[in-house]
């Protein structure tokens, strides 16, 4: 009853299409996240289904209803804003209720629906205070609640912790994804990072170039990305991509590496020039010979793990994964295995190939 | 984290010292000598030389002021004129400032262009116009005659427009979605969120429209329409020039001013430096 | 991600749109009617009622500004005052401004009030002083009478210490660290990083000192000495008054600056923003 | 001959202490990182070395030299600003030769160390580029640039990477490090970034409250942090803290924790009550019964491994980390072990103990 469908939606600003002809479907309650880098059309497409931006093409629905030539008030729908453009001469109460009041909602309603976000969200304590007088991740917080109070049929979040420190940041990431659990709302949530993508989405919907690269879940996007740029976007630290030569003996598939090492691998792929995507911890740091060597450059201990970064033969750069209490120093040469199940070929337009 | 940057005052801030003392000394003594002289009889004021304090001390200007001349008139003209130029000034400012501002519509541009362009108009041309304007409509001698030609101040609409123009665009889409009309965008988000401005510029237009002499001298010629700026240069007329006569009038001229100054000097020195391009 | 907001142009936007239509021709139609009137015969003039084009186009008004008065020794008075008065109101200005802003020396918080006060000191009260200080000096009727008294431009000052302020401190710790004296400061960083201010502030300061009046007026007796603001108010004086000959004579003396307009139209239109709190 | 020495420096700002007798050395070639929640000092430390702020008591000594009296520019120490502070009015090349005009230096000298810094950072393509025409990317390392000309005794980042984005600031991580192993020069270092801080430094030097809290390496900040501040500063996702109860019975020690599970653990403290804290990666998810159990509460998949935001049974939170393809889902109960060698007890000080 509350899920958004965009049918071949397109926007230009000034002849240049920025949104081309973009379909989704987003279910009743699913958490929907766009990612992608800045300028890949994510907030724009947003800012299309709240109604802050044209479309120019096709059609947008919302809970059943067509909705692209309504009004933003008028979508059933509640955004928050980056920036969370609290209202700062009303008190959160008065901010919360203004978009109630503005549709001559009764009084005696607004104050139950103030209250009950108030709980929902644990601040009942400060809805008399100014948004100046709150911190980050309450200002955040009142944002949520002032969309909470519509009771709309979705929630848009437009990059809502980017102006959160790193800490809170992961606790409020932490707290919105439970708060998705108990309201079971379709959300649509607008992000440049892929850890909060990975982290909060049931979807992730991939914009690149003003158009859909990939859908899938967050594990599908990191196991089996459809393109070089998602193999790149999605991960932190980012995949390996390493040069090889295809080519098959005795039956058998190899990928030969810039440092001459051999790979064995199993895609149905033709001999040729391809590039290798691997993930840091699937290659595995050895005390003994293995597939291939490389020259520690630097290594980053961050406790739980050491990001090893290291150079092969041939100066292809390449970065592993090890434990916490990895003994490998800068100068060091190191063995490395690769999880060959964890192997990825992307041919000259960009397309992925796994391994199988 | 409070940060304090290590100053060196060397011997280049020991001159900047010496040249800000001189400049203030300057600048300030103009007023002092003003005061002073209007402690002075008439002959102390016109010798040819410069004395810093009077050898006969005496309070006969401001008692000739206060009693032989109009000034009850005079204070009620400035106070209804200047109140009047303020609220209309103000008032339509503000709307002008929020349109150009905040809305799209067909001249636009041209509207804004003519606002920074009124800035360039000789004030003699504008004055001359003003004149056999209101002469035609037979305002002369009224306060809407002093009133109306002092209703055009571009720069107050400009600083509107520039205060409504760093409302982030977040608020006027936050309202959108809060289902706001664009009068409710205006009253209940705009203004409010730009309070500070509105006081600090009535203020000041208060201050500029209390302080207004040319147009008022020339639109009225009937003393009891005078203004007080105005007024006190009529001072002379029936007895000749008298310089200290007129200094103790425009010291009594300048005493609203001063007493607005003082209740509200945080709000003026707010309206000063908006005007002067800083925030508040 | 260019945002463009949807902004709906509803009924409000409609009436906003008939609204600022009638401000425009009200603030554009004394300038036409000025243009209009210097290309009229006098009796058509002084006809009790508005007429929008003349029955006869004369450009005998303004032969006669240009051939029976001294307009050229107003033009060079009026260039060599408003020349000087820019040169030493900015250069000045831009030191105290700096010290204000960047340097801690005694005296310093006095000194700003001080000029922001100077705000509020009555036009008039400075006048006389400055008329009885000046007569005292015997610089009436001279180039240096009509410069001094206007250089007291705080805005000026008020602007730079706003944009020096506004420079980064880690501008000043850089030099710092990069062993920079303190008129290396001002010179290769603080001066350079604000040459659009510079500019434009000369531009306005220029403007202001070519159209001021009512000091040059005062100042100035002598007919040769006169600046063109004040020698085309004397056009009348020898045949009465002609409305249309003063017109024409203040069209004549408005062009410099329309030149400077259409000439520097970016930096004066910056200017005009700057000084009204827009930064540039 | 270029190590830096701080002997009982003290700093008071309108009355109030913000460092307070602080005593440190920094060996020559030594990279330390600064690293404290802000207000906690060290950026005024770091000015306070640069010269920046007066140093109000105590000595410091730069390569040999008494330096708390001399100006920023005698103290031979080259600082890398926050945001840069590249002069927009100079080209690349000006900012860079703008200190060493200001002594005035040979210009076939100047023009020497720019082309030199120039190609060590290589950015020789950009030295006529105005700070505007530049990169964020590229204008810090104009502003390294700019440092490395001086040749100074030492190095003084202050918090560098903070403008950059999240990809970006990893990769310049790397080259920082790599520039610092290959120039092999003293550097100060200050970041509220604990990620910064593990993968940078030598030594870190972490400051709370205008007082140093622990000086160690990386691993060992991260695995003996001396107090709780250290504990929960250090180390994301962060450490979990628990409630416990500590008694001795037969002569081994049981930590009781608040859900009444019993962990075994040795540490020379007389019962009573205490905090216990552990790493996310030392909680173990388990498919058969184990120590304890919790319930999931939200499961946060970053591809190369799993946070487990979980439950106790009387409400305590607690996170544990899970391989990438965790098959824990929201709601599940679990089992969870402790790595006994990763305990740590603090006592009502915040000192922490850790087990043996």
């Amino acid at each position: 009853m509350s899920e958004i469908r965009l049918n071949n939606v397109s926007k230009s600003f000034g002849g240049v299409q920025v949104i081309d002809g973009i379909s989704l479907e987003i279910g009743s309650g699913e958490l929907v996240v766009f990612l992608g880098p800045s300028g890949s059309g994510k907030s724009t497409l947003l800012r299309m289904i709240a109604g802050l931006e044209t479309i120019d093409g096709g059609t947008l629905t919302i809970g059943g209803k067509r909705s692209e030539h309504l009004a933003p008030g008028q979508r059933d729908v509640a955004m928050v804003f980056q920036n969370y453009a609290l209202y700062p001469h009303m008190s959160v109460r008065e901010n919360m209720a203004f978009g109630l009041k503005n549709i001559r909602m009764a009084t005696s309603e607004i104050d139950r629906r103030v209250q009950d976000a108030a709980r929902i969200l644990e601040m009942d304590a400060l809805l008399d205070r100014r948004p100046a007088q709150l911190s980050g991740g309450q200002r955040q917080r009142v944002a949520i609640g002032r969309a909470i109070v519509k009771e709309p049929a979705a929630f848009l979040f437009d990059e809502p912790l980017s102006n959160l420190d790193a800490a809170l940041r992961v606790r409020t990431r932490v707290e919105l994804a439970e708060l998705h659990q108990r309201m079971q709302s379709t959300m649509v949530y607008v992000t440049h990072d892929q850890t909060e993508a990975m982290t909060l989405a049931d979807r992730i919907v991939i914009l690149n170039n003003c158009r859909i690269e990939q859908i899938g879940t967050p594990m599908d996007v990191y196991l089996y990305p459809s393109s070089r740029f998602v193999a790149g976007f999605v991960g932190s630290p980012g995949m390996n991509f390493l040069k090889a030569e295809l080519s098959a003996t005795d039956g058998k598939q190899i990928a030969t590496l810039g440092n001459g090492s051999d790979v064995a691998l199993s895609v149905d792929l033709p001999p040729g020039a391809y590039e290798l995507g691997i993930r840091p911890e699937a290659v595995q740091v050895r005390a003994t010979p293995a597939a291939t060597t490389g020259k520690a450059a630097v290594v980053e201990k961050l406790g739980d793990r050491t990001l090893v970064h290291l150079h092969l033969d041939d100066g292809t750069s390449l970065t592993a994964l090890d434990g916490g209490r990895s003994e490998v120093k800068p100068g060091d040469i190191v063995h490395l295995d690769f999880d060959i199940s964890q192997l990825h070929l992307f041919d000259s337009d960009g397309v992925a190939h796994h391994a199988k | 984290m409070t940060p304090t940057t290590v100053r060196r005052i060397n011997w280049v801030g020991g001159i900047f010292t010496v040249l800000t003392v001189i400049i203030a000394v300057l600048w300030a003594f103009p007023i002092y000598w003003g005061i002073v002289s209007s402690l002075k009889p008439e002959d102390e004021v016109v010798r040819p030389y410069i004395e810093l304090w009077p050898e006969t001390l005496t309070f006969r200007h401001y008692w000739f002021a206060l009693t032989q001349t109009q000034i009850g008139s005079w204070y009620i003209n400035s106070v209804v004129t200047a109140v009047g130029v303020t609220v209309l000034t103000v008032s339509t400012s503000l709307f002008a400032g929020y349109a150009i501002s905040q809305l799209r519509f067909p001249g636009r541009t041209v509207l804004w262009w003519l606002i920074l362009a009124s800035f360039m108009v000789p004030t003699q041309v504008l004055i001359i116009n003003h004149f056999v304007l209101m002469a035609n409509m037979s305002l002369l001698n009224s306060w809407a005659g002093i009133i109306l030609p002092q209703l055009i101040h571009p720069v107050i609409i400009i600083v509107y427009k520039q205060f409504f123009d760093q409302v982030p665009k977040d608020f006027r889409e936050a309202a959108a979605m809060d289902n706001a009309s664009e009068w409710n965008v205006l009253f209940k988000i705009y203004i409010p969120m730009n309070w500070g401005v509105t006081t600090a510029l009535s203020i000041v237009t208060f201050i500029w429209a209390w302080n207004a002499f040319l147009w008022p001298f020339l639109a009225v010629t009937r003393t009891e329409m005078m203004t007080i700026t105005v007024g006190i240069t009529q001072v002379y007329d029936a007895f000749g020039v008298y310089y200290a006569q007129q200094l103790a009038a425009a010291v009594l001229a300048g005493i609203p001013v001063a007493l607005a100054y003082l209740l509200f000097q945080r709000k003026v020195t707010q309206a000063i430096t908006l005007s002067a391009g800083i925030k508040g």
